[in-house]
C-alpha cells in the first residue's frame, strides 16, 4: 500500500513538477482521472504537510524568537539542551505535553476547551490557501485575500472565549482588549491590502503573486506601495498581540491576559498559534507587497536575473517571511507597550487616516495609468 | 515631542506673603508642530531600533556568564552580599565583643547571639548563629556594628537539600571559660585549650536536629562545646 | 457504479430542499425570538431568521438565475443592514442595561402604564421602578 | 455521479449541522454558549453559499458575521452582564405558544413552497469569478446595477454607526438635544435619566 502509494505521488509529483497546479487541482485531477489512491494521497500529502509545517515553524520560531531577545538585550538565550540550545524548544514542547492540563473549578469547561483550537484553527486555515512555490500551494481559491481575512475572526473568538470561560478577572481583562485590539486594526490591515487588491486586480493569492512578474508591489506602486506596506506591518503587528501591542497579556497588569488559566497542551496550542499568526502574516506581508515566491530582478540585466532564477523559488518566500519575522521581532525587542488609549489612538487617529488617503491615492494612481509599469490583468 | 530647555531655566527672588525665597521659574512646556512631532517619535523608533541592533550584531556585548563552567573565573561586583562573615585577623582573632547591635538591627531575628562571661569579666561571644533561612541579605547589621566585626561575602553557594541546614555558627571557637582554663594547671595544656577552632563555626542543625548529612558535633568541635557550655551555664 | 452511490446521487438537493432547510432555519429563529426573554437572545435569533432569508435570494438565484449574480448582491444588503442592526441594537442593550440594570425585554415597560409591576429581582431594579412612579405621580399632580 | 453523491452527502451533513446549531442557539441557556453556537450556524451557512457557487459571499459572510457581528454580540453579552445573570427559563407555556407558531410557520411555508411551480434554468452554469460580477453589478447603474441601493446601504451603515456611538456614550454631549444636560460634575451618579428631568438644577442635586 505505501509503496503503491508513495510511486504513484512520485510519478505525479514528475508529471506536475513543473506545472502551475496547487494541490487541489492535481486532487481534483486524480479523482477525476478515477484514481482514488492517488486523490487520497494528495489530500494526506497536504494534510501531513500542512502539520509538519505548523510543528516545525513553530519549533524553529520559538527557538529563533528566544535567542534573537537574548542578543538584543545582550543575553545569550538557551545554551544547554544541545548546540547552543538548539533542542530547547523541543525540551519545553515534552515539557508542556507532559504538564497536568488544569481546568479551573468554575470555568465553562466546554468552551474553555474549545478556545484555543478555534485560535489554531484560525491560524491553520491560512496556511492552506499562501503559496509557498508556483507548484507548493494547498488551494488557491478565488477569493484568497477575503478569505485570509475572513478566519482571522475565529482567532478573535479563540481568544474571547478563552478569556471568558477562565472565569478570572484578568483572562476576561485581557481577552476584551485583545478583541478590540484585534478588530481595530483589522480595518487598518484591510485598507493597506486593499492597495495591493487594487494594483493586482485580482483577490487569489496565486494572482497576486503573478502580478509581481515585473517588480515588487512595495516599489512598483509609486510610494503607495510603501506607505501600505508599513500600515500593514504595524497593524499586523497589533493583530497577533505582539510587543509593542501586547497589551492583551501585558504581563506587568495582567498577569498572562487571556491564557492565564491555561496550562499543558492547551496552552502550548495558544502559544503555538501565536507563532505560527507570526509566520502567516510574515508570510502575507511577502506575498503582498515582496513578490512572495518571485526572484528578485533588476530590470533587463539577463545576467543578474538569469542567477538569481536559480534560487528555488521556495527559498524566495521563505527568505522574504523570514526577514519579516525579524523585522517583527526586532520590534518586539526594540519598544515598549503602549498604553490602551494610545493603541487606540494609533489606530483611528493616525493609521486610519493614512490608510484610507493612501488608498484613495492608489485608486488615483490605478485609474490614470500613473505608474510606468505594465500589469498583468488575469 | 517638547523639550524644556535648562538654559531658559531662570532663578530669581520672589516675595510671597511678605516672605522672600528664592524661586526657579522653569519656561512652559511648549507642544510642538505635528510633523515636527512626527518626525522625531520617527527618528527615537530608530534610534531604539540601531541600538538594539547594535547589540544584536556586537557579540562583545553580551554580558551572560555561563556559571557552572567558569566557575574558576568568576568576578563580582564589589558589594555583591551573598552571605554574612566574620572578619578575622590573622592571628584568627575576631573584633566582636557581644555588643546585640546586629541582633537589634536585624529586621527579621536572623541574628542570634549566645555570649557568656569571659576571663576579664566582660561579656564576650559564645555562639553567633546565623539564620540564612530567613536572613535578607539587607546588610543592616554589618552597618549596626560598630567594631566592623562583620561583612557580606561572596560565597553564594548555599544550596542544602534541608532548610534546617541554613543555620550557621559564624564565630570560632574560643576556648573554654575563665574557670576551666584557670583549673588547668599545665600551661601548654591551657594553651591548647585556647586554641581557635576553625570546624565551630559552619552549619548547626537548628533547635537540635540530629540530621544525617551534617556531621556530627563530633571531635574536636563537639569536645569543645560541651566542655565550654558545661562550665559556662 | 455502486447501486448505493447512484441511489444518493439520485437525491441530490434541489430549489425545494433547499427552501425546506432556509424554512427550518427560519422557524428556529422564530421559536427563539418567541421564547426568548433576554434581548441579546432575541437579538441572536433575528440574527438566524435573517440569515436564512438571505440564503433565500442565493438559493433562488442560483437555481433560477445561474448567469447573474443578483441574489448574491441582495444577500451581501442583507448581512449589512444585519451588522446595521447589531451595532445599533448593541448600543441600546448596553445603554439600557446602564439604565435598568437588565436587558429582560418584559421590564422593558416604563411606557407601558402608570402603576408598573415589579417583576424583575434585585433592589436596584425596585428603586428604579419606585422612582418612576413616584415620577409619573408627581407630574401628574401640577 | 460520484461529485453529485459527494455533493448530496455534504449538503445533508452541513444542513444537520446547521440546524442542530441553530436549536442550540435559540435553547442554550447560557448565552455566551448560544453565541457561539451562532457563530457555528452562520459558519456552515457560509458553506452552504459555498455550495451554492457564492464563494464571495461565503467570504463575506464569515468575514462579517463571525468576525463583526457575532464578536459584536459577545461584547453585547460580557457588557450586560447576560451571560452571568441565567436566562430564566421560558415558561411551559411560553414554549408551546412558540413551538406552536415556528411549527405552523414551517408547514405552511414548506407546504407552499412544495406545491408551487418554479421556473427552475436547467442549463445553468456560475459565473466563474463571481467577485468581479459582484463588484460590476454593485457599482452598475444601468439596468441592473445596484450602485443607489450600495449607497443608500453605506448611509445606513455610516448613521448606524453614528448612532450607536451617541447611544451608548456614557456622557451625552452637552447642548445636545434629547441628552440630559451634559458634562456635568455629578453626570456620572445619576443612574436615571428620568430621575433629574423635573430637576431644575440639572442633575447636580442628588
Amino acid at each position: 500500500m505505501t509503496a503503491t502509494s508513495l510511486t504513484y505521488f512520485a510519478i505525479a509529483a514528475a508529471q506536475g513538477a513543473f506545472k502551475n497546479v496547487t494541490v487541489s487541482e492535481r486532487t481534483a485531477q486524480a479523482f477525476a482521472d478515477g484514481s482514488w489512491i492517488l486523490a487520497i494521497v494528495y489530500i494526506v500529502v497536504a494534510l501531513g504537510g500542512l502539520a509538519a509545517l505548523v510543528t516545525l515553524s513553530g519549533l524553529v520560531l520559538i527557538y529563533v524568537e528566544r535567542k534573537l531577545a537574548a542578543h538584543f538585550q545582550c543575553r545569550l538565550g538557551p545554551m544547554r539542551v544541545g548546540w547552543h540550545g538548539i533542542f530547547q524548544t523541543v525540551a519545553d514542547a515534552v515539557k508542556l505535553l507532559l504538564k497536568e492540563d488544569v481546568i479551573p473549578e468554575k470555568a465553562d469547561k466546554a468552551m474553555h476547551l474549545l478556545a484555543p483550537f478555534l485560535s489554531m484553527m484560525a491560524t491553520v486555515m491560512v496556511l492552506g490557501v499562501l503559496p509557498y512555490s508556483p507548484i507548493l500551494q494547498i488551494t488557491d481559491i478565488n477569493i484568497g485575500v477575503l478569505f485570509v481575512t475572513a478566519v482571522s475572526g475565529f482567532g478573535v473568538m479563540g481568544i474571547l472565549l478563552g478569556g471568558w470561560s477562565s472565569n478570572n478577572k484578568w483572562s476576561m481583562v485581557g481577552a476584551m482588549r485583545a478583541g478590540a485590539q484585534i478588530i481595530s486594526y483589522e480595518i487598518s490591515a484591510t485598507l493597506a491590502l486593499l492597495v495591493v487588491v487594487l494594483f493586482s486586480g485580482s483577490l487569489s493569492l496565486a494572482e497576486i503573486v503573478q502580478s509581481q512578474d515585473a517588480g515588487w508591489w512595495i516599489w512598483r506602486a509609486n510610494g503607495v506601495g510603501f506607505v501600505s506596506f508599513i500600515i500593514f506591518v504595524i497593524a499586523v503587528t497589533a493583530e497577533i498581540n505582539r510587543t509593542p501591542f501586547d497589551i492583551p497579556e501585558g504581563e506587568s497588569e495582567l498577569a498572562a491576559g487571556f491564557h492565564t488559566e491555561y496550562s499543558g497542551l492547551r496552552f502550548s496550542f495558544f502559544f503555538l498559534a501565536e507563532f505560527i499568526n507570526m509566520f502567516v502574516v510574515s508570510g502575507m506581508t511577502a506575498t503582498l507587497f515582496l513578490g512572495g515566491w518571485m526572484p528578485f530582478h533588476i530590470g533587463a540585466w539577463a545576467g543578474f536575473n538569469g542567477f538569481m532564477d536559480l534560487i528555488p523559488p521556495v527559498l524566495w518566500f521563505t527568505g522574504k517571511t523570514s526577514v519579516v519575522i525579524f523585522l517583527i521581532m526586532w520590534f518586539r525587542w526594540t519598544f515598549p507597550r503602549l498604553r490602551v488609549d494610545q493603541l487606540m489612538y494609533l489606530e483611528w487617529k493616525v493609521l486610519l487616516p493614512i490608510g484610507f488617503v493612501n488608498l484613495f491615492a492608489a485608486a488615483v494612481v490605478v485609474l490614470y495609468n500613473l505608474y510606468p509599469f505594465p500589469i498583468l490583468v488575469p | 515631542m517638547g523639550r524644556v530647555d535648562f538654559n531658559d531655566v531662570k532663578h530669581e527672588t520672589r516675595t510671597f506673603a511678605g516672605v522672600t525665597v528664592p524661586v526657579s521659574v522653569v519656561p512652559r512646556f511648549k507642544r510642538q508642530a505635528y510633523p515636527t512631532r512626527f518626525l522625531f517619535s520617527l527618528k527615537s523608533l530608530v534610534d531604539g531600533m540601531r541600538l538594539t541592533f547594535g547589540y544584536l550584531v556586537r557579540p562583545s556585548t553580551v554580558v551572560t556568564r555561563q556559571y557552572p563552567e567558569n566557575r574558576a573565573t568568576l568576578k563580582f561586583p564589589e558589594r555583591y552580599r551573598a552571605s554574612l562573615k566574620f572578619k578575622f585577623d590573622e592571628n584568627g582573632y575576631q573584633s566582636c565583643n557581644g555588643c546585640g547591635s546586629c541582633e537589634r538591627a536585624c529586621p527579621n531575628g536572623s541574628i542570634i547571639l549566645e555570649t557568656r562571661k569571659g576571663a576579664t569579666g566582660k561579656n564576650e561571644i559564645e555562639r553567633y548563629i546565623w539564620r540564612m533561612d530567613s536572613c535578607v541579605l539587607c546588610n543592616a547589621c554589618v552597618e549596626a556594628c560598630s567594631f566592623g566585626s562583620l561583612e557580606m561575602s561572596h560565597d553564594f553557594e548555599n544550596a542544602v537539600y534541608d532548610r534546617r541546614l541554613l543555620v550557621y555558627t559564624l564565630n570560632r571557637y574560643a576556648g573554654p571559660t575563665a574557670n576551666v582554663l584557670l583549673k588547668e594547671e599545665n600551661l601548654e595544656a591551657r594553651e591548647a585549650m585556647m586554641t581557635k577552632i576553625d570546624a565551630y563555626g559552619g552549619q548547626v542543625p537548628m533547635n537540635g536536629y540530629a540530621l544525617p548529612t551534617v556531621a556530627a558535633l563530633g571531635t574536636p568541635r563537639e569536645k569543645a562545646a560541651t566542655d565550654g557550655k558545661g562550665e559556662a551555664s | 457504479m455502486n447501486p448505493l452511490i447512484a441511489q444518493i446521487a439520485a437525491h441530490s438537493p434541489g430549489l425545494r430542499d433547499w427552501l425546506a432547510l432556509t424554512s427550518v432555519i427560519f422557524s428556529i429563529g422564530l421559536y427563539g425570538l418567541l421564547t426568548r426573554r433576554n434581548a441579546v437572545g432575541i437579538l441572536m435569533a433575528v440574527e438566524l431568521m435573517l440569515n436564512s432569508a438571505a440564503m433565500n435570494f442565493v438559493i433562488f438565484n442560483r437555481f433560477c438565475l445561474p448567469a447573474r449574480m443578483d441574489g448574491s448582491v441582495m444577500a451581501i444588503f442583507v448581512i449589512a443592514v444585519a451588522a446595521a442592526e447589531v451595532v445599533v441594537g448593541m448600543a441600546i442593550f448596553v445603554a439600557l442595561y446602564r439604565y435598568r440594570g437588565t436587558v429582560d425585554v418584559n421590564q422593558m415597560n416604563t411606557m407601558q402604564d402608570p402603576v408598573i409591576s415589579i417583576e424583575g429581582p434585585g433592589d436596584f431594579n425596585r428603586e428604579v421602578m419606585k422612582n418612576i412612579n413616584k415620577q409619573y405621580k408627581s407630574r401628574h399632580d401640577h | 455521479m460520484i461529485a453529485s453523491a459527494i455533493y448530496t452527502v455534504l449538503f445533508y451533513a452541513i444542513a444537520a449541522g446547521t440546524i442542530l446549531l441553530a436549536l442550540a442557539v435559540v435553547n442554550t441557556r447560557k448565552l455566551l454558549r448560544a453565541a457561539v453556537a451562532l457563530m457555528g450556524a452562520l459558519s456552515t451557512t457560509a458553506g452552504l453559499y459555498a455550495m451554492l457557487d457564492a464563494q464571495f459571499l461565503a467570504g463575506v459572510q464569515v468575514l462579517v458575521y463571525v468576525g463583526g457581528i457575532v464578536v459584536l454580540i459577545v461584547f453585547a453579552i460580557m457588557l450586560t452582564r447576560s451571560g452571568e445573570l441565567l436566562e430564566d427559563n421560558p415558561t411551559l407555556k411560553r414554549k408551546l405558544v412558540g413551538a406552536v407558531i415556528s411549527i405552523g410557520f414551517l408547514v405552511s411555508s414548506v407546504g407552499a413552497v412544495w406545491g408551487s411551480p418554479f421556473a427552475i434554468a436547467s442549463a445553468g452554469k456560475a459565473p466563474a469569478n463571481d467577485a468581479l460580477m459582484i463588484g460590476k453589478a454593485l457599482l452598475d447603474y444601468g439596468p441592473g446595477g445596484f450602485v443607489v441601493p450600495f449607497e443608500v446601504i453605506s448611509l445606513l451603515l455610516l448613521a448606524a454607526m453614528l448612532g450607536g456611538i451617541v447611544i451608548a456614550r456614557k456622557t451625552p454631549p452637552t447642548g445636545q438635544p434629547f441628552t440630559s444636560g451634559g458634562d456635568l460634575p455629578g453626570e456620572a451618579e445619576v443612574y436615571h435619566p428620568l430621575s433629574q428631568r423635573d430637576d431644575e438644577t440639572g442633575g447636580r442635586a442628588s
